[in-house]
């Protein structure tokens, strides 16, 4: 039932863009004091082993929720952060390591749009200058023009106010000398993709590229997106937290969660049947525009956890309504729960004087122990397991032991499966479920 | 999460963190005193000494030998509270340390009875001008703070002479203390020394001598106080967790006094750790109008004298004072503010 | 070169629409203080001997009249004409100390912001060291050291500004290098030197106008106190505010005000003129900045 | 507004609809010109006196705002912020007042043992509920939510609207929705007031708004919601007025498909056109 996890070699020839198992860590900011004080190096695990391919001529819609990791795999893409580890294939070429003039090449071919249209665009150039710029830039690369400075602004000049037109940027003389700061929201950002066009590239990232733009607006500038792959043959990697957009535009759509990929496939079918529990919470709380459609939802529980110490085996699984027992509970996870358990006075009861305080409760990998000294430790080995009645069924099976070390009290958890990447029908599945 | 003795965690790391501070503020007065092209000592007597005189000083002092043994030399000095022995005129031969320790407490009388006007004006004239935004008296605060920030401290105190001493005849013009024997050496400070002394009327004379100079010192500060309180006051009182209190029907003092003030008074705070420099810049200005016999006029009196370890050890002293109240100004802020801490 | 045409010359553009505003009023009494000053600095001189700056040129301490409108000094020399002349002096040790401070302060600024890191960290400790100590004591120092005049004066001073200009510069560039713009520019496929000329540089170059009047005023104030303090000019300059307030300490005890009034008033009004400038444009630019970022 | 209901108020940004939260509480900055009534079961609220209105905020009518991460003290402990409320409005001992907090919290599923940190401690769900739980602790009749999920994550969203569903029920009040969002106000919302540039256009239940709306501003606002479903994509021309100078007789009639001379001439007044169903349009009853 389990197919093998993506392999580089083998692909599909038309793909433009492969990403194999790419993975970017930030160190976390702190300021210099605390740098002093903290033990270990802290690394936002920002992107956690993402592998995908876009194939040319179509819209990979990358979702999630904000802090999934997702704009930081497409700033990649246009390598303007550095992956850890991991490669990246640009039309069959490895530009994960790409520099210089190289690098320099390549962003002809990629470019990048990003959320703020405002933001993008420089305060000090007018607008025909900014979309300019580019060529000027890469000015090199157009070897005839070359010759005469003149003569090339001038050409410059000509190739702005066709993609400007191109782009409904109209009337194009007129905004040509406009500042940013006098346009509006929609021809902002319509400035922002003539800048990007203007290179002729194969590729463009939209990173929540219509996020901010108001609804009336949103639609014309993704129906132009559309229009241009028409007219251009552009392939897209569209990267947004809305799914309801995705669904509109994306040909595939990728679902990512804390760094990781958990499900990828053609928007269609993704949408019709969701397999990944994560899918569908988030396809769930969607909300639907008719009032006669209410229906009760099943909540993922809490938030999303911390990226500087992901949760073991599947990210999702402390949230998980369907989790199974070799997900990957560790110790923190006992931790959590009992923290919740002790917060409820009406269930709590004297639990705490016994077990407690949730302070001198320490978790290490798959083990979860007491260190405070309780009063009896074989009191508490006892309540602890009372306490665990209650936990959620998975939890429960996943501890391996709950025992007594000299005075400190330790539950210990079944080491998780390993998870991969499952071929389920037209998909790719992350999740143990269908393993 | 903070705990009880992260405070202290965070005090002591700071204190290790001024060190490169330090060393670098000792570099450069070193650098100025010895690299700099010229000769330092040449300059100094400014062809008042014959120069063979000025050849055997540099020599006595160690300014013939290469710069990197003069480094190590100067530094081990400082680190073991050895300034060596002045060379000038006035204390020849004497401990420099000593002598300098015995000025010292003047300049901080100065500096913390001007920091008390200052603050007392300057944060009253803030508030209520950060409160009443660009009415009459916003608008006549913000000239004030501006312009008095801009008052030469020397010509104030000037001014102030003229009229309180000159014409009124209400406080003494010059000096820290005169008509009655000076108060026993404890502090240092003569307004406390008198009160421990127990002796109410050396404390009004010893008042009563620092009444101008903080005043001059003070007022001119208090603008710098009244500007940054104001702006900072503003910042707050349109913070959103201000709307936030006022919606839930919190008390409008309480507001003003919990909310705004409190979250202005941080970065007031650390901007408090740069106006050192101005106060200490100022009190040397002021020191020279009223002859106040601090440090300040120890500086001058050794330039005018050719004094070089007495200079070295006067700047290196002011160094020292400024890193240490650097280290302050962080703790209190940690102390205010729980982000800072952790 | 457009940007710097956008950067120095638009933000100015509401000066003149702002000028009923408290903000824009300040600017114009500071920009009309400056030229004031400006003008008496280059025609005063030609228009006042020299030699009523000059020891007993006249009987001394009288006090103003029609003949001496400052009356004269207790050298004997004519205050106003010491006056004017000092605003010469002024202003020269100004432009040296102020103009060599940006030179030096803003591109090690803009660079240290730029490319950040250990060279960054590095600098902004000593930047930041020779920024809390007074100023004006390194400057004493400084000058003590290499000895008077108008040029040593103005490069003691220089010392003591380079680092604001640094601490502005770099502050302002870092905000800048982490907007959207700058990193759009990168995509584009943009070197670093275009990054920083034509993305950066701009949005730094709009705050010298203010650093500048700010620190053009305590240029003044500094210099008159090292001129005040014995440390600053030769004794023969023919005019120089702070030595003559120095010298004006001492009659202070019989009353005689005009020697102090007239050169403490000349420094005040110079140097909240200026400040009026630099805060007027600060609270005019400010805005502008933020509206940009919006 | 009826008493235990859920009324959705609606509009794109920049229409009014934050200002009209702040204006039922009387927070809006000095110098804002007020003029019109609101009226608190009967009260006018606009002649209270100061003292009076300060009592009525947060005791009678509570406001939780957008973005949680900036609306608490950064200086003061949770524990604080709610002690200083309701003692702001109780005369109670701190140790009564401390309880109460605690059970505040836990309500919110937030463990007591947290309640002596500091805001910058919690996740922005967690400050979010924190916020609630002030909002909530001196059981106010009204509880007016300005956008109170935008900030947040999709789940946690939806995870936020449950509870204020749950507790609208337990404390039986009524809940003013500030949105954006058409799909939340279809979901939760009892009655719906449709806003555009400062106006009030269109106000009915639910189901009228949705399935029969009268105002071409509201249909033009369906048709644009992007959702699972869309098939095609629909937008309103032009752009929201300037309300510096906002457009003569209907505001709406420059982007307007339907707009006649009379929507540039008179301002359209707000007409019931079925029992319960007001809209602001001149040719509202061509689309009943």
């Amino acid at each position: 039932m389990s197919a093998p996890v993506v392999a580089v070699q083998g692909e599909p020839a038309n793909e433009l863009l492969r990403l194999d198992n790419l993975k970017v860590h930030f160190p976390v900011k702190l300021p210099f004091i605390q740098r002093l004080l903290q033990r270990e190096e802290a690394v936002v695990h920002a992107v956690d082993g993402v592998s995908f391919g876009i194939r040319a001529g179509e819209i990979l819609g990358l979702v999630g929720e904000s802090g999934c990791g997702k704009s930081t795999v497409g700033r990649s893409c246009v390598r303007l952060i550095k992956p850890t580890s991991g490669r990246i294939f640009f039309a069959g070429q490895n530009i994960t390591k790409l520099g210089g003039e190289n690098l320099r090449a390549l962003r002809r071919r990629i470019q990048i749009i990003f959320q703020d249209p405002h933001a993008s665009l420089t305060p000090a150039m007018t607008i025909g200058r900014g979309i300019g710029h580019p060529l000027w830039i890469h000015r090199s690369a157009f070897g005839p023009q070359k010759s005469g400075s003149e003569a090339f602004g001038q050409w410059v000049r000509q190739r702005v106010l066709n993609t400007m037109r191109e782009v409904g940027l109209t009337p194009e003389e007129q905004l040509y000398d406009k500042f940013p700061g006098d346009l509006s929201g929609g021809q902002k950002q319509r400035a922002v993709i003539a800048r990007a066009l203007i290179l002729e590239p194969n590729l463009l990232v939209v990173d929540e590229g219509v996020s901010m733009l108001d609804m009336s607006i949103r639609a014309k500038v993704l129906e132009l997106m559309l229009d241009l792959k028409r007219r251009h043959g552009l392939t897209y990697l569209f990267i947004t937290h809305d799914l309801a957009t995705a669904k509109f535009i994306c040909d595939r759509i990728a679902i990512m969660y804390m760094g990781r990929i958990v499900e990828i496939g053609p928007a269609r079918e993704i949408y019709a049947d969701p397999k990944h529990p994560y899918t569908k919470a988030l396809l769930q709380v969607i909300p639907i525009p008719d009032p006669d459609k209410r229906k009760e939802k099943v909540l993922p529980r809490g938030e999303v956890p911390d990226a500087v110490h992901p949760p073991a085996g599947c990210r999702f699984h402390p949230r998980c309504p369907a989790v199974l027992a070799t997900c990957g509970w560790e110790g923190r996870d006992f931790v959590d729960f009992l923290d919740e358990h002790l917060s409820d006075p009406k269930r709590a009861g004297d639990d705490e004087s016994i077990v407690g305080p949730i302070e001198g409760w320490h978790a290490d990998g798959l083990v979860a122990s007491l260190e405070a000294k309780p009063m009896s430790v074989e009191k508490a080995v006892e309540r602890v397991e009372t306490i665990l009645a209650e936990a959620p069924v998975a939890m429960t099976q996943a501890i391996e032991s709950v025992s007594a070390q000299k005075r400190t009290v330790m539950v210990r958890f079944h080491p998780p499966n390993q998870l991969r990447q499952t071929q389920v029908q037209d998909r790719l599945v992350e999740c143990l479920l269908y393993q | 999460m903070p705990k009880s003795g992260s405070l202290a965690a965070y005090a002591l790391t700071r204190l290790f963190l001024s060190l490169p501070m330090l060393l670098i503020l000792l570099t450069i007065v070193f650098a100025v005193l010895r690299v700099i092209p010229g000769d330092p000592i040449a300059a100094l007597f400014a062809g008042r000494a014959p120069p063979d005189v000025v050849a055997q000083t540099r020599h006595q002092l160690g300014l013939d030998l290469p710069y990197w043994q003069q480094y190590i030399f100067y530094l081990g000095q400082i680190f073991t509270g050895n300034f060596g022995t002045s060379i000038g005129e006035n204390y020849h031969g004497k401990s420099v340390l000593a002598i300098i320790l015995d000025k010292l407490p003047a300049t901080v009388e100065l500096a913390i009875g001007a920091m008390i006007v200052a603050s007392i004006i300057g944060i009253a004239a803030g508030v209520v001008s950060g409160t009443n935004r660009d009415k009459p008296s916003d608008v006549a605060l913000r000239l004030y703070g501006t312009i008095i920030f801009v008052i030469p401290v020397f010509w104030l105190g000037q001014i102030l002479q003229l009229i309180f001493a000159v014409d009124l005849g209400w406080f003494p013009a010059q000096l820290r203390f005169s008509g009655l024997p000076f108060p026993n050496q404890v502090t240092g400070l003569y307004t406390v020394d008198s009160l421990l002394q127990g002796r109410l009327d050396m404390f009004l004379v010893a008042l009563q001598h620092l009444v101008l100079p903080s005043l001059t010192l003070g007022l001119v500060l208090s603008g710098f106080f009244t500007k940054t309180v104001r702006a900072n006051l503003l910042r707050t009182v349109n913070a959103d967790y201000v709307e936030a209190a006022r919606a839930r029907g919190i008390p409008e003092g309480r507001i003003i006094s919990r909310y705004a003030f409190k979250n202005a008074l941080i970065p007031v705070v650390t901007v408090l750790g740069l106006q050192f420099a101005i106060l200490f810049a100022g009190a040397v200005l002021t020191e020279r109008t009223f002859s106040w016999d601090g440090m300040g006029m120890l500086l001058l009196k050794s330039i005018d004298s050719a004094d070089y370890p007495m200079i070295q050890g006067v700047i290196v002293v002011y160094a020292l004072i400024i890193v240490g109240l650097s280290v302050i100004i962080d703790v209190i802020n940690g102390l205010i503010d729980p982000r800072v801490r952790y | 070169m457009e940007w710097l045409h956008s950067r120095l010359v638009r933000p100015f553009r509401p000066l003149i629409r702002e000028r009923h505003t408290l903000p824009g009023i300040l600017s114009w009494i500071g920009l009309g203080t400056l030229i004031a000053f400006i003008l008496v600095g280059i025609f005063g001189p030609v228009l006042v001997s020299i030699d009523q700056t000059k020891a007993l040129a006249y009987p001394i301490l009288l006090p103003p009249s029609l003949q001496h409108v400052m009356g004269t000094d207790g050298i004997g020399r004519d205050v106003f004409a010491r006056v004017i002349w000092g605003t010469r002096t002024s202003l020269m040790i100004m432009a040296i100390g102020a103009l060599l401070a940006l030179v030096v302060g803003f591109p090690i600024g803009l660079l240290s912001g730029f490319v950040g890191g250990k060279v960054d960290r590095v600098l902004v400790l000593v930047m930041d060291s020779v920024y809390a100590f007074p100023g004006l004591l390194l400057a004493a120092l400084i000058a003590a050291v290499i000895g008077k005049g108008i040029f040593n004066i103005g490069i003691a001073i220089t010392v003591i500004y380079i680092p604001l200009y640094f601490r502005v510069t770099r502050n302002q560039t870092l905000s800048t290098r982490e907007e959207l713009y700058v990193e759009a520019g990168r995509a584009l496929g943009a070197r670093s030197w275009t990054i920083m000329l034509s993305y950066i540089a701009y949005n730094v170059v709009i705050v010298i106008p203010v650093i500048f009047s700010l620190s053009a005023a305590d240029t003044i104030l500094t210099a008159a106190g090292l001129s005040y303090l014995g440390l600053g000019l030769e004794i023969d300059i023919p005019g120089d505010w702070g030595r003559d307030l120095s010298d004006a300490q001492r009659f202070l005890g019989s009353g005689i005000w005009w020697t102090s009034l007239f050169p403490g008033l000349m420094i005040i009004l110079l140097t909240v003129g200026l400040s009026f400038l630099g805060e007027g444009l600060n609270d005019i630019i400010n805005p502008l900045l933020k509206k940009e970022r919006a | 507004m009826r008493k235990g209901e859920t009324l959705g108020v609606v509009g794109e940004t920049g229409c009014g609809k934050s200002t009209l939260g702040k204006a039922i509480l009387g927070i809006l900055p000095v110098g804002t010109q007020v003029e019109g009534k609101i009226l608190f079961r009967g009260r006018d609220l606009t002649m209270l006196t100061n003292q009076m209105y300060r009592r009525l905020r947060g005791e009678e009518i509570a406001l939780i705002f957008q973005d949680p991460m900036t609306r608490l003290n950064p200086l003061m402990t949770v524990q604080d912020h709610f002690i200083e409320e309701i003692q702001a409005h109780e005369p109670v001992s701190s140790t009564e007042a401390r309880t109460r907090a605690r059970e505040a919290l836990i309500s919110m599923g937030i463990h007591e043992a947290r309640i002596r940190n500091y805001p910058h401690e919690f996740s922005g769900g967690m400050r979010q509920r924190i916020m609630i739980a002030l909002a909530l602790v001196l059981k106010p009749s009204l509880l007016i939510a300005d956008e109170p999920t935008t900030s947040l994550d999709v789940i946690v969203e939806a995870q936020i609207l449950e509870i204020l569903q749950d507790l609208k029920q337990a404390y039986s009040m009524s809940l003013l929705l500030i949105t954006h969002n058409l799909g939340i106000v279809a979901e939760v919302c009892d009655r719906v007031a449709v806003l555009y540039a400062g106006k009030l256009v269109e106000l009915g239940s639910v189901r009228d708004i949705f399935h029969k709306p009268l105002h071409p501003y509201t249909q033009g606002l369906l048709s644009s919601i992007i959702h699972l479903e869309t098939k095609e994509l629909h937008s309103i021309e032009g752009s929201p007025p300037d309300l510096i100078a906002p457009p003569s007789g209907c505001r709406f009639h420059p982007r307007c498909s339907f707009a006649q001379s009379i929507c540039m001439e008179k301002v359209p007044p707000l007409v019931e056109f079925e029992p319960g169903h007001f809209a602001a349009c001149h040719f509202g009853d061509k689309f009943l």
